[in-house]
């Protein structure tokens, strides 16, 4: 069929009037692709995820909007993505209950169900050192989905929760065989057994057929591939809870060298991806753009500072501003070619506002970690328009 | 801290079945710190340095000392600053290393170690780290009874939003 | 690798404890595939869209939440897909404006940006005849995705649009080269120059590099593939406006035999997407599941009948209701296994109820065409679980 | 109905580039009901016949009668329910045929033809359907005053939303 189309196409330009104007291979004057069961993405589109041996991060430079798409969401997990069979994967839930139960994927769909959009964020993401780094490199381990599934707080009912249950373990059915402690209270707040993401089931780097979301938190204590809860009046100290995701803090009534533990909160965050390194500006009316969220509610303002921090402008937020959920900001700013420094900064509903890195080493002390670090990160703009990561340096 | 029902719900959704006790022991798989859930067998730091070699020592180096797979087995408070966090001075439970590596190692291998295996490399680890002396006997009554170094280091987040950074 | 891992295992299987009772491919006992690129979809998972010569539909029955996977968007496109290279595409703007300009994809995105989320329904969206019908089958050409783009009235704004334009001819670059008449108070109100959908560039089917978005207006007139915008100030009466998109009316007061011209708004619609055709239901408690939107604003009320009509029940509604969008809805129901009948009805923002076809039928006479057909849709329950589409019937 | 500028922006971004009158001229193919856009040239019935049956036919069948790309050519108003819409019952505009042909057809070599193709095609069509005689010559003075027989059957949109079902 190619064939014939471009001989005809041959022939149209020599008797054609507007034909010879056009380039060969122009859309207008050929058939295209005609319906299908599943859609593309163009060639010439090339956003990708960076992998490393352990995670995946998404291009949030490359991207817009507020919504990651799924097969750009980042991926974190301790030893790969299983390949699963939905009609032989079970989830079971025991321990201080009444009624020990199994549920299929099928039980589980045939629940009440919710759906809500929410940012989901590693809680070591966190990097810098160098200037040349993207937003992808430096927090590229947060993304945003659409999750569909049945609230844990009607699980819990199903089975009847006993008053005396206080914790529940949540467990992968993965090669790590994931294992967590999660409080109750989140269990029964708003705690999701989701299947689905962005309108279709779970991704398979995501936990599919079933993973266990809690919004706002941090990222490890959603566990994927879920085979297991059980109920319990204590957390089981898991070695994620406790030699990894646990980050030295100061404390100044019991002396230094202590460390925090089931610090599951997301401090509220923001980041602007555009200008961002690796791609220049040229002077003129800029429209920076970037993501703001918050593990602890919706996000309340952002400001925008384009000179090094000395002055702030409130930023322009996207509707709808969402519950624990990336939302985007603008400002719109000329850059006249001058070096300089931009940067952007949250308030969450709470009051919070996001620190700078010297604030948070003055909290949390000189040997902080690389956890929950969710400091100001500002953008060099050179003269010549190249964007670089301003590096920050405390160890 | 259960829930007031106000839900206009049935009961139950009748969906599911109920889970028997052989699939649930199937499964239940997890070590508290109270020693829950351990299983029968012991072990010991000589035997379990025999089956260390064999099976661990190419990712974690001779005696855990360090590899491509991290470091297992270094000593001393983590108020040493520069020490790798490890085993020794910074799990605050024993039964933690037992219920990690049965679930999770050999990285290649996940799931392949039988229990007395799983004793006896605790044992050599925790020998290894100075915490348990090489005569030791490692099981379900004497495992949660081992006092780690790093049992007080922790402390419960105090981050509760609002102005304050933390 | 995989041999290695297989071997191990078989081992594994000898000397382990647990081994001998999981099955032989237990995903916990071999590690996964580990980070990569791209994510992937699940070889379990089936979902896809049904294509005829000329459209192909998504698969509501398949989908979860409100959002459409983007390669499950629906396709309408009158000569194939084309396949365009954004560094040469170009958006000419011209006729009643100060300043005829042309833009590239670069210059598009560098302007002040827009995002929502909205519903995209093409107006011919209807099928009824039979009873093996399902979602798909009968409203399959409506999807939803988060829309990135510039504001069309920014655009104006920027060339200069002459008071006396009244319309705007939107002309695409596909093979069809599809061109609409738009009033130009739309450009002025919501137009979107879109050119990102659900976080990433727009998929080709759906108009890649850069497509004209109207919230909640039929979707032939969201022309794709955008490569020509002509101010004027009168419409040009394109083969679509005229021969195509255009119904036969009930005209009381000059006599039947009229046809409406430029039909842009979708009437308020909702369909019940679970349960239906083709997915049998058990007797217990079923949580009846659908969607409803309106091309006038928001979504005000759902109601849900479960005997054929008789009886109406408030369902819940998934926050967050936004603007011209798919809107989730959910109503619990315990069928005890009698023959019945269920169906949804929408009430949007403006006081407009989805009509009966009879009512449709009383409203536009009996020869009311194919386009804008949005009747309340039901699903008959059979005795033994089938559940059937109820056709309905007047030609 | 342009807008009063109330936005704090610029009056201008500075992006993109100003068009030129060629390139407007290459890609400005609309014709308007008023007969704006249509090209020098002109054609008839007669030579139109004799490139239909080469390049349309196949679709269209002989005269246009109807084949698998649809039927081009019937008579008759609206009124006659039954019959096909088609240009001679359903286009309220000439230009539109022109219009039409030369941005989308022939289906498999879109933009293939030439203008006076184009004239040669529209005088045949519209003469197959009974609104222009055999002898009428098509060009740009002669098609915006072809008077269609579905002139008057349209009316604008009246659905308003509210309680109204229309
Ligand atoms: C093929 C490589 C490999 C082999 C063999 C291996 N490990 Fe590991 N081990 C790892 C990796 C990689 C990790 C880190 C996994 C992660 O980050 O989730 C690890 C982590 C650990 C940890 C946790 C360390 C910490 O500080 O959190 C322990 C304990 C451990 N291994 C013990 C063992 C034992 C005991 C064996 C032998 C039975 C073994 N490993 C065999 C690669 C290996
Ligand atoms: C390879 C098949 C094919 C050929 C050859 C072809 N057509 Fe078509 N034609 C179609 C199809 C298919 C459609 C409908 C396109 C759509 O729905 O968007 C169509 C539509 C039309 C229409 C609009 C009909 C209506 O009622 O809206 C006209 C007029 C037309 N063709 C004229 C021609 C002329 C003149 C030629 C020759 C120069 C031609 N066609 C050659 C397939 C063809
Ligand atoms: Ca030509
Ligand atoms: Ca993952
Ligand atoms: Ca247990
Ligand atoms: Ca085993
Ligand atoms: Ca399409
Ligand atoms: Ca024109
Ligand atoms: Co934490
Ligand atoms: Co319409």
């Amino acid at each position: 069929a190619v064939a014939v189309v471009q001989t005809s196409f041959a022939k149209a330009v020599q008797i054609g009037i507007s034909g010879t104007s056009f380039p060969a291979d122009d859309p207008t004057k050929r058939p295209g692709v005609p319906p299908g069961e599943r859609g593309t993405r163009s060639l010439f589109e090339k956003a990708a995820k960076k992998p490393s041996d352990i995670s995946s991060r998404t291009p949030l430079q490359d991207l817009y909007g507020m919504l990651t798409p799924s097969d750009l969401h980042f991926e974190r997990h301790h030893n790969g993505v299983p390949a699963i069979d939905p009609a032989k994967h079970e989830l079971l839930i025991h321990g201080m209950v009444e009624k020990p139960m199994v549920f299929n994927l099928a039980d589980l769909k045939r629940f009440p169900s919710v759906s809500r959009i929410a940012f989901l964020e590693c809680s070591g993401n966190f990097r810098t050192g160098k200037e040349t780094l993207s937003p992808q490199d430096i927090c590229g381990l947060t993304s945003q989905s659409e999750w569909t599934g049945v609230k844990l707080s009607t699980l819990f009912r199903e089975v009847g929760v006993r008053p005396v249950a206080t914790w529940f373990l949540a467990e992968g059915g993965d090669a790590a065989v994931m294992t967590r402690s999660i409080p109750i209270r989140k269990g029964w707040d708003d705690a999701i057994i989701a299947y689905a993401q962005n309108g279709e089931a779970l991704r398979p780097e995501q936990g599919y057929p079933v993973r266990l979301f809690l919004p706002g938190w941090e990222g490890n204590t959603n566990v994927k591939w879920l085979r297991r809860l059980e109920l319990s009046d204590q957390p089981y100290m898991t070695r994620e809870e406790t030699s990894k995701y646990t980050e030295p803090i100061k404390d100044t009534e019991r002396g230094p060298g202590k460390f925090r533990q089931f610090s599951f909160d997301i401090d509220a965050r923001s980041i602007i991806t555009f200008p961002a390194y690796p791609n220049p500006v040229q002077p003129g009316w800029i429209e920076i753009r970037g993501l703001a969220w918050s593990g602890r509610g919706k996000v309340s303002r952002v400001d925008v500072s384009t000179d090094a921090g000395k002055s702030w402008h409130s930023a322009t937020l996207q509707d709808p501003i969402l519950d624990k959920a990336h939302t985007a900001f603008r400002y719109l700013w000329q850059w006249k070619g001058d070096e300089t420094e931009i940067m952007s900064r949250v308030t969450d509903e709470t009051g919070y506002i996001q620190p700078t890195i010297g604030q948070l080493l003055e909290a949390r002390g000189p040997d902080m970690g690389g956890y929950h670090l969710n400091p100001i990160t500002a953008w060099q703009i050179k003269r010549d328009g190249r964007v670089l990561h301003r590096p920050e340096t405390w160890k | 801290i259960g829930r007031v029902d106000t839900l206009p719900w049935p009961a139950s959704f009748g969906l599911g079945r109920p889970a028997t006790q052989a699939e649930i022991a199937l499964l239940d798989i997890d070590i508290r710190p109270d020693g829950k859930g351990l299983p029968a067998g012991s072990g010991t730091a000589t035997a379990g340095k025999a089956i260390f070699t064999l099976k661990c020592a190419a990712c974690h180096g001779t005696d855990g000392g360090g590899g491509p797979g991290g470091t297992l087995v270094t000593s001393g408070a983590a108020s040493g600053k520069r020490a790798e966090k490890t085993i020794g001075n910074y799990w605050p439970y024993a039964t933690t290393v037992f219920d990690y590596i049965r679930r999770a190692m050999p990285f290649n291998q996940p799931g392949s170690l039988t229990n007395e295996e799983v004793y006896n490399l605790t044992a050599f680890l925790l020998n290894a780290s100075h915490i348990i002396n090489d005569k030791a006997v490692i099981n379900a009554q004497t495992l949660p009874k081992v006092v780690m170094p790093a049992k007080n280091l922790f402390l419960p987040d105090d981050r509760r939003g609002g102005p304050e950074i933390r």
